[in-house]
């Protein structure tokens, strides 16, 4: 089977998966929502994910990929928490918004 | 390994318990539990070592992450103990509340105990989310919300950073395998993935131990955390993220650049700088304390600077921080459990009403300014030792510059128990408080006063 | 035997000390007076004793009782040494100072405080010993502190009265002005010689080869702690103002004893005075200027007291300018004789203070002679001796003073001669507004007038006779006091042959203090006059009559800028200091304020600042260093 | 037998006392301070006979702290200093009723410990320990029983507190150092080693900084009169009779022959600064208006003499300070106790509200004025002895600093003897001054006996001390 | 140009540009469908390096569970509207500025980084089917594996923990 790297080139799949991590930066400073925000987070450990499966195939190593189903766990669980303490907080505030989350300071 | 299996079977007999209708039973059996994990994990050596081969990839038992599990378990004993307690009112939670910091406790095994990156992976997420979850759990409390929010934001951020890191040393290396890496790490030719990925960990990490400037989680979710979960954060949770840094640091890299080590130094005196500066204009004991924690921190940073044989003096400065914030968190849960907030006056005439609660909160402060004979003193002078021995005699001055400053707001809780007027009557104090405080600050007194005990698991 | 009976000597006052402290309240005031006087009469006894055994074989006796201060390059021992002039010393202390004592008995009866006035007499008569008969510089010292300290007691007696308690410790730290300047001294000549004792520094000394620049300036501190002790130029200040004690005292202390302690030190040093020239002219000069300045003072004041205190200043001026011209047996020949009519007349004004119940104004008395004609006499007796009138004991010294000063600086010995002068003048004039005349006082004063009591009387008569016949132990002819000393003045030969140019001397000195009489003859008897109310007094009276304003300027040059220093370092130096901690505190506290700003709850600018700190170390770390790979 | 055993005995007595009960602590704590004194006077007997009494044991292998007591002459010294003074000061509060007096004895005696420990200590970081200690019980001591307005009190001794500490964690810093190049912390491996110039000045400085402020000099003595005046009595005589000399201790103990070299560049100035402080303290002190605060300004004088002869580098310079510390130890406990004494009955310590005791008091009186004879350095007293020495030293180096320094003689006399004459003359006071109590006078007794005693004959003192000041010096000196 | 890099390129605008709409989109709605978008685009890549099994589980696990309960959660909390507030601007002028930054810099210092040059190792082995990821998982990976469970037993815990009312509160 053929490395498909050989075709693509791993700096590409690396500089992909900065920029999408990025976006995912950028949406967390950006929104004020925080189910966008979430997602946001959602998409950097997607972004790390897709960097893990081309290592994974650079290094032609399962490890990688064995490594992604952790991260999916853990991102599974944490939307589950994340989403558990929003609805708290929406039920509490009435809002999901980020910057009402002030009460807390100095 | 049978540490942390047991510990994940006490958990599950936490959740059973709950089936079963044990709830009263449930905190002395906990405890009871984890002082036999205690035991097992200070013989380890005694049992059967053959059982552990098989998962040496994973699980590496040796003497840094049997005393730092000890210490883990020591602390969790000590929070389980004032659980019973503290969550008297939640009484249907209890168990859920219980068995989520055992399973933190497994975390935090993991975490010192790992010899695979994905073990530390899954150890830090079960401690993140554990706390994730203690700090919102006082569902109808605004902050408790607030705190939660905060904390599961700013530590899932965290976390991706860490996995982007841990991606990026495979993507050099090949091997989540820590031997392997550091084999592959003493040689020359890896990419610059590598260094890069080491230190997105590292930020994370630090962001894990709340230090500047990634700190500024802290002081807002100690305060509005529950004062248990401040408790367990303040202690146990940055005990356990500054043993894995310092553990990702030495088993991955055989020596730190000057350059990396000018960024830690930076780190420590900024760190040491705002959580100490910050501390004093704070009237919420809470938020003070997150700001202490926060220069501590910067201290514990120090030890990283002389890597190879630091160890010992991570720990115990660890023990003497944790044992004094036992103690202090068990009088201050004690002083604010009916109280809808965690202002200086609560403390006011203290000393009068009760002198020995007084005391010991007096006495922990000590230890956290670094007063003799309590350990906090000798946890701050090895570490000042080593880091002179390392060359960085300016940042020892720095810090000590900075311990000055902590005296200031340390007093200023001190001052107020003794010399104001209390406001209301003495009440009767449940016996686990006591029990909990004074052994701990006891303890803490041992090991200032004898700390080879402590210096000597790891030499 | 010895040993014991010179401690004998030197303690007897101190038990009279201890016992009026512990028991003086419980006995009677007659037995704490004769407990107090007893003891120093057995001092006087026995000093007789070592004198007589001192006159028979010449021996000095020196003892070491017991180490005491020890310093790397010397030990300094508690040493007795009874020579011929510490002998002469204490026989005029102790035989004064029992009189004295016995004039008290009766003086203070009417003070609650007796005992507590007899304690501090023998307690300064004590000192006075030790001061005497040290056997090192450093033992003096315990005296010479010891005695200032009884002083400060004695001036300060009636210590309800704030204005004494200031003249008390105004005396005191003037005093100990003058001691710095003996402690230095001391330490210099400690470490030129490495010992302080009088013997083996004289041998020291003579022995040569020394530092005779340091030499000077240890002689220079010296003589500074004279002239605290002696009431010199520029601190003698403190000696007018210290007849606020009671008459007694000003008697014992400020006139007889211990002001002269500083020619007894002087006189002790002399080795050391003789090869510093330079210092010597300083005190001959300082001496002459004090004498002069403090004669001129007490022209015109009205307190019988200050007149003899300035009186007493200027006497000491005048020892001091023998000293200062090396005529050690001179000064030390003035000593006696003034102890003698100076006790007399303090002592003499003191009955007179004590028969008008406490009025020490001259203005306000007059006409006493007939009331106090004991009192008169014996006054008029050592007046006629202080003016120096032949053959009284004065006219001896003091001519010999001014033969001296004649033969070294004819300068000086014009100024000598006026003070002496004014001396005759001030004190007839002492004599007249006090005794002739007039009653110029109360009514009910006057009608309560009488003589005192004999145990007053009986001091004065025996000191008038003493300052009658004082002079003999140094008659030109005879030259005793001379030989006596001779041991310890060595190879010095003053001895006056008695030529043309000294009885021309004498002449002009008797003629001069004759005049002197006559002016205040003329003034007080003649013309009547009485001194003026103080605000009357204008011009340059008013100047002299305010001490040239010596005091104010004092005032106006030392205390006041060291308490507005103290003030100052008070209000602004030292809060300002504190605030310098302060401002530590406070600019970390203001720090966290703002700080405060920072931490503003927003979870953004919390993300914010960690993709900024992730930036800056990966930045840092792999882009600006390029020593990564 | 050895000093380990009055160590314990003072711990001991600590505890003991805090578990004796409001009622009787006071009586236990005199109890074992008097046990402590007799142990300690036992102790030099010991130590008189040759025999051993310091002790060496091993406590921390990393870094290596040796539980380590050295007990010689000047040690001892100051041993009974502490020890003598302790159940003086303890007997003296016996006029005075303390809430909680269980904990206020135990803290007497714990602080007592820790000073007598600084006192022994042979090892840097045991002495460290020792140093710190000893600031807790003295800031509890003057934050919980002491007078006047409680948030100036609090203020000023949080500042006490922070200061002191701060000095010493410089120190700590030293220590840190040293160690990393002796590998042990053991006063003899201190001195054998060898630094470089430069090394040595840092050093030297950071020592000074601790000790400065401790004993304290100009300008580091800020802390001083407020927490003085503030504190009870008992911990202002605590602070100003045994504390204090810890630093001046510390400085011939350690800063001295650690850093020889520096303290010899530095050491005009610091006989400066030290001077300085002298004059400096005597005038502020003529015009307080404050009794407490007075005195507070005579003790900045009299330690900054004390300090310039430890500067000396000489023999006389070092034991005239060891004289003078001990000296002055009892004789500002002595005048703290006057100012106690009068505060018992009038309530008032400012100086204008005084005046007129004399006629009612004679006896209290005069005790007091021996007292400030002594302060003065009168001849006969023990302080003279000191002082005179001290002087004397002075002169040896540098004429003039001892005619600066010997302004003390004047401008000390000038400030006793006026707050004396304000405090105590003058027409009787409108106020009942009641007589001194027989408690009371026996501690004055006490205090102008040992005064007096030594004064006169102050052999036993300077024999004790001079063989270790002369090894010291050797040090010095290598 | 290879038709495989063209699918890449195709492929990652996708994802850039589906990630970029999820958080720019004022609708929630909008983003939860965008990152629906997203992470199939993802799954393309995951497919492209023939990991079939992995592309699978992320659609189950990313669009089918988490997609799924964002979209719960954004209807339970009737977040259907645009009523967010925008940011103050300088905050999102940081952001942006942020963004530029963090990218800019990760960009460098990977383009600094040594560029593999010639041929990537082909090992020939299989070594991500099933199978094969199966043996790992339950082998090599035993203990994270069983360990991952206990993180899910502690976020079920957590999540009912959050939600379960007392018996004592009063709403």
């Amino acid at each position: 089977m053929n490395n498909i790297l050989n075709e693509i080139g791993i700096e590409n799949y690396i500089f992909l998966s900065v920029l999408l991590f990025c976006i995912g930066v950028f949406g967390v400073l950006y929104r004020r929502n925080a189910i966008i925000v979430f997602m946001s987070i959602e998409i950097m450990l997607n972004a790390v994910n897709l960097l893990f499966v081309a290592f994974s195939t650079y290094h032609q190593d399962a490890e990688g990929q064995v490594f992604v189903f952790f991260s999916m766990a853990v991102a599974a669980a944490e939307v589950a928490v994340g989403l558990a303490i929003l609805v708290s907080v929406y039920r509490n505030l009435g809002s999901i918004d980020i910057d009402n989350l002030k009460n807390l300071k100095g | 390994m049978q540490v942390l299996i047991t510990i994940v079977s006490l958990g599950v007999f936490c959740l059973l318990a709950e089936i079963f209708n044990l709830r009263k039973l449930l905190v002395p059996v906990t405890v009871i539990g984890l002082l036999a994990i205690l035991g097992i994990s200070l013989n380890l050596w005694a049992i059967d070592p053959s059982m552990d081969e098989k998962y040496a990839s994973m699980i590496a038992v040796d003497s840094f992450s049997n005393a730092f599990s000890s210490l883990f378990i020591i602390l969790t004993i000590f929070l389980v103990a004032l659980s019973g307690d503290f969550y008297k009112e939640n009484q249907t939670k209890i168990s859920d509340f219980i068995a989520i910091k055992v399973f933190l406790l497994s975390g935090a095994v993991a975490m010192v105990s790992f010899a695979n990156l994905s073990m530390f992976f899954l150890g830090i997420e079960v401690l993140s989310i554990a706390l994730y979850v203690l700090a919102a759990s006082r569902r109808l409390d605004v902050k408790s919300n607030e705190a939660g929010m905060k904390y599961f934001l700013m530590g899932s951020f965290a976390s991706g950073i860490i996995l982007f890191g841990i991606c990026l040393i495979y993507g050099a290396t090949g091997y989540f395998d820590l031997a392997a890496i550091k084999d592959l790490s003493s040689g020359a030719g890896l990419p610059i993935w590598f260094p890069i990925g080491i230190t997105l960990m590292i930020i994370g990490m630090l962001f894990k131990i709340a230090a500047a400037p990634f700190h500024f989680w802290a002081p807002d979710v100690y305060e509005g955390s529950p004062a248990m979960t401040t408790a367990t954060m303040s202690t146990l949770a940055k005990v356990v993220a500054m043993a894995a840094l310092y553990k990702i640091l030495s088993s991955m890299t055989s020596s730190l650049t000057p350059t990396f080590e000018m960024v830690i130094v930076v780190v420590s005196i900024l760190s040491m700088t705002i959580g100490n500066i910050m501390a004093l204009r704070q009237d919420n004991v809470k938020r003070m304390l997150a700001f202490s924690g926060i220069s501590h921190a910067g201290f514990m940073l120090m030890a990283i600077l002389s890597l190879s044989t630091a160890a010992s003096t991570l720990l115990y400065y660890t023990a003497a921080y944790a044992l004094a914030g036992i103690a202090s968190f068990a009088v201050i849960i004690y002083i604010t459990r009916n109280k809808d907030n965690e202002a200086t006056a609560n403390f006011n005439g203290l000393g009068k009403t009760n002198p020995l609660l007084a005391a010991v909160l007096t006495a922990s402060l000590l230890s956290m300014a670094g007063i003799p004979i309590f350990s906090g003193f000798f946890a701050k002078f090895m570490l000042f030792t080593d880091t002179i021995k390392s060359g960085y005699l300016f940042l020892v001055i720095i810090g000590v510059i900075n311990s000055i400053i902590s005296v200031g707001y340390y007093f200023k809780l001190i001052l107020a128990m003794y010399t104001k007027e209390a406001a209301e009557e003495k009440q009767a104090v449940p016996f686990v408080y006591y029990f909990v405080a004074v052994v701990s600050i006891l303890l803490n007194i041992l090991i200032g006063i004898h700390p080879s005990l402590v210096t000597n698991l790891l030499n | 035997m010895e040993t014991n009976l010179a401690l004998v000597l030197l303690l007897s006052p101190f038990v009279g000390f201890l016992f009026n402290v512990f028991f003086g309240k419980k006995v009677s005031r007659n037995v704490s007076g004769a407990i107090g006087t007893l003891t120093v009469v057995v001092s006087f006894l026995l000093s007789i004793c070592f004198f007589a055994q001192l006159n028979q074989n010449g021996k000095p006796f020196e003892i070491s009782l017991f180490d005491w201060i020890q310093v790397s390059n010397f030990k300094l021992d508690f040493g007795i040494l009874l020579d011929q002039l510490s002998l002469l010393w204490l026989l005029f202390v102790t035989g004064i100072g029992s009189l004295i004592h016995l004039y008290s008995i009766s003086y203070m009866h009417d003070d609650e405080n007796m005992h507590k006035f007899f304690a501090y007499l023998n307690l300064f008569v004590f000192f006075m010993i030790t001061l005497v008969v040290g056997s090192n510089l450093l033992v003096m010292f315990i005296g010479w502190e010891g005695v200032g300290l009884c002083s400060y007691l004695l001036i300060g007696f009636w210590y309800k009265n704030q204005p004494y308690n200031d003249a008390a410790k105004k005396a005191f730290i003037m005093n100990r002005i003058g001691d710095l300047g003996f402690l230095i001294g001391m330490f210099i000549i400690a470490a030129l010689f490495s010992t302080l004792n009088y013997s083996e520094l004289r041998t020291a000394v003579s022995a040569g080869n020394e530092n005779t620049v340091m030499l000077g300036v240890a002689a220079l501190c010296l003589f500074i702690g004279a002239c605290g002790k002696s009431a010199q130029l520029p601190l003698y200040t403190w000696l007018p103002d210290a007849m606020a004690g009671p008459t007694p005292v000003s008697a014992l202390i400020h006139a007889a004893t211990m002001v002269t302690a500083g020619i007894f030190m002087v006189t002790r040093m002399n080795f050391l005075f003789d090869i510093t020239p330079d210092v010597q002219n300083i005190i001959a000069i300082v001496g002459a200027a004090t004498a002069l300045v403090a004669a001129s003072i007490g022209l015109l004041q009205n307190d019988i007291k200050k007149v003899l205190a300035y009186s007493t200043v200027s006497q000491l001026g005048l020892m001091f300018l023998a000293l200062g011209l090396g005529a050690y047996t001179v000064a030390v020949f003035h000593v006696i004789t003034h102890a003698f009519f100076k006790a007399c007349l303090f002592l003499g004004s003191g009955s007179v203070i004590h028969g008008l119940h406490g009025e020490q104004d001259m203005r306000k008395m007059g006409g006493l002679r007939k009331a106090m004609p004991i009192t008169f006499w014996t006054m008029m007796i050592s007046t006629l001796a202080i003016a120096g009138i032949f053959p009284f004991a004065g006219f001896w010294s003091k001519d010999e003073i001014l033969m001296v000063a004649f033969e070294h600086n004819k300068v000086l010995w014009v100024v000598a001669s006026i003070a002496s002068i004014m001396t005759a003048f001030y004190m007839f004039r002492l004599m007249y507004l006090t005794f002739f005349k007039e009653f110029r006082g109360t009514e009910e004063q006057k009608h309560h007038l009488h003589e005192s009591p004999s145990l007053i009387t009986i001091p004065l008569v025996i000191l008038a006779v003493l300052a009658v016949i004082g002079g003999a132990i140094n008659l030109p002819g005879s030259m005793w006091l001379n030989h006596f000393l001779e041991p310890i003045l060595a190879a010095k030969h003053e001895a006056h042959h008695l030529g043309q140019q000294e009885f021309m001397l004498m002449g002009i000195a008797l003629a001069g203090a004759i005049v002197g009489i006559i002016w205040a003859n003329a003034k007080y008897i003649k013309g009547g006059f009485v001194p003026k109310e103080d605000s009357q007094i204008v011009g340059f009276n008013k100047t002299i009559y305010n001490k040239y304003y010596v005091d104010e300027f004092y005032t106006f040059l030392i205390v006041k800028p060291i308490n507005g220093l103290a003030n100052f370092f008070r209000t602004t130096l030292e809060p300002a200091l504190g605030k310098v901690v302060y401002s530590f505190g406070s600019l970390a506290n203001g720090l966290g304020t703002q700080g405060k700003k920072l931490h503003n709850g927003n979870i953004g600018l919390y993300l914010f600042a960690f993709v900024i700190g992730v930036c800056a170390i990966i930045t840092y770390l792999f882009i600006t260093t390029k020593t990564v790979q | 037998m050895d000093v380990t055993t009055l160590l314990l005995l003072l711990l001991v007595g600590a505890i003991a006392t805090f578990f004796a009960g409001d009622k009787l602590a006071s009586k236990v704590a005199l109890v074992f301070s008097l046990g402590a004194l007799g142990l300690s006077l036992y102790l030099l007997n010991l130590l008189n006979q040759g025999t051993n009494i310091g002790f060496t044991g091993s406590w921390i292998a990393n870094p290596k702290v040796a539980l380590a007591f050295k007990a010689d002459g000047l040690s001892m010294a100051m041993v009974l200093l502490t020890t003598a003074l302790t159940p003086l000061i303890i007997f003296s509060s016996f006029g005075n009723s303390f809430t909680n007096a269980k904990n206020f004895y135990a803290l007497v005696l714990f602080m007592s410990f820790a000073m007598t420990g600084t006192f022994l200590a042979a090892d840097g970081l045991l002495y460290y320990i020792f140093w710190e200690l000893a600031l807790i019980p003295i800031y509890f001591i003057a934050l919980i029983w002491g007078n006047g307005d409680a948030e100036e009190r609090k203020k000023a001794v949080v500042k006490f507190f922070i200061y002191t500490l701060g000095g010493s964690l410089f120190m700590l810093i030293a220590f840190a150092y040293l160690y990393s190049k002796a590998g042990s912390f053991l006063l003899e491996d201190l001195y054998k080693l060898d630094l470089k110039a430069n090394e040595e000045c840092w050093i030297f400085l950071a020592f000074f900084l601790a000790y400065a402020i401790k004993i304290p000099i100009i300008p580091f003595h800020t802390w001083q009169a407020k927490v003085y005046q503030k504190a009870p009595t008992v911990g202002t005589m605590l602070l100003s009779g045994i504390m204090l000399k810890m630093g001046l201790y510390s400085v011939i103990r350690w800063q001295l022959p650690i850093a020889p070299s520096a303290a010899k560049t530095y050491m005009p100035v610091l006989i400066g600064l030290s001077i300085a402080g002298v004059i400096y303290g005597s005038i502020v002190a003529l015009r307080q208006k404050d009794l407490k605060k007075l005195l507070a300004y005579s003790s900045l004088a009299h330690v900054g003499l004390i300090a310039a002869g430890c500067y000396t580098l000489t023999l006389d310079g070092l034991s005239g300070a060891v004289s003078q510390m001990i000296a002055h130890g009892f004789v500002i406990v002595g005048l703290f106790f006057a100012a106690e004494v009068i505060f018992r009955r009038y309530e008032t310590r400012t100086i204008a509200d005084l005046g007129g005791i004399r006629s009612q008091t004679p006896k209290f009186t005069s005790m007091f004025m021996i007292l400030v004879l002594a302060s003065v350095a009168l001849p006969g007293t023990f302080n003279f002895v000191g002082e005179f020495t001290v002087l004397y030293s002075l002169s040896q180096v540098n004429i003039w600093f001892a005619v600066l320094g010997g302004t003390t003689i004047i401008l000390g006399a000038y400030y006793m003897l006026k707050m004396f004459q304000d405090v105590m003359l003058g027409e009787t006071n409108s106020k009942v001054f009641a007589d001194v109590t027989t408690n009371e006078a026996i501690t004055f007794v006490v205090i102008i006996a040992f005064l007096l005693f030594f004064g006169l004959y102050p052999k036993p003192i300077v024999d004790l001390v001079t063989p270790s000041l002369n090894e010291i010096l050797e040090v010095i000196n290598k | 140009m290879s038709p495989i890099l063209i699918t890449f390129y195709f492929l990652a605008a996708i994802t850039l540009a589906t990630a970029f709409l999820t958080i720019y989109s004022k609708n929630p709605i909008h983003s939860a469908i965008y990152l629906v978008l997203c992470f199939f685009s993802i799954a393309g890549h995951y497919l492209l390096f023939n990991a079939q099994f992995l592309a699978i589980v992320h659609i189950i696990v990313y669009s089918g569970a988490i997609v799924v309960l964002f979209l719960f959660t954004i209807m339970l909390m009737n977040l259907n509207k645009e009523d967010e507030v925008h940011k103050p601007r300088i905050t999102r002028l940081g952001a942006i500025v942020v963004f530029i930054l963090t990218s800019i810099v990760l960009v460098t210092i990977f383009i600094n980084s040594k560029t593999i040059m010639g041929e990537y190792d082909t090992s020939g082995e299989d070594f991500q089917s099933i199978k094969k990821l199966g043996n790992i998982l339950l082998n090599e990976y035993m203990v994270p594996f069983e360990f991952a469970s206990i993180l899910l037993l502690v976020a079920m815990i957590g999540v009912v923990l959050l939600s379960k009312k007392e018996k004592t509160e009063k709403k």
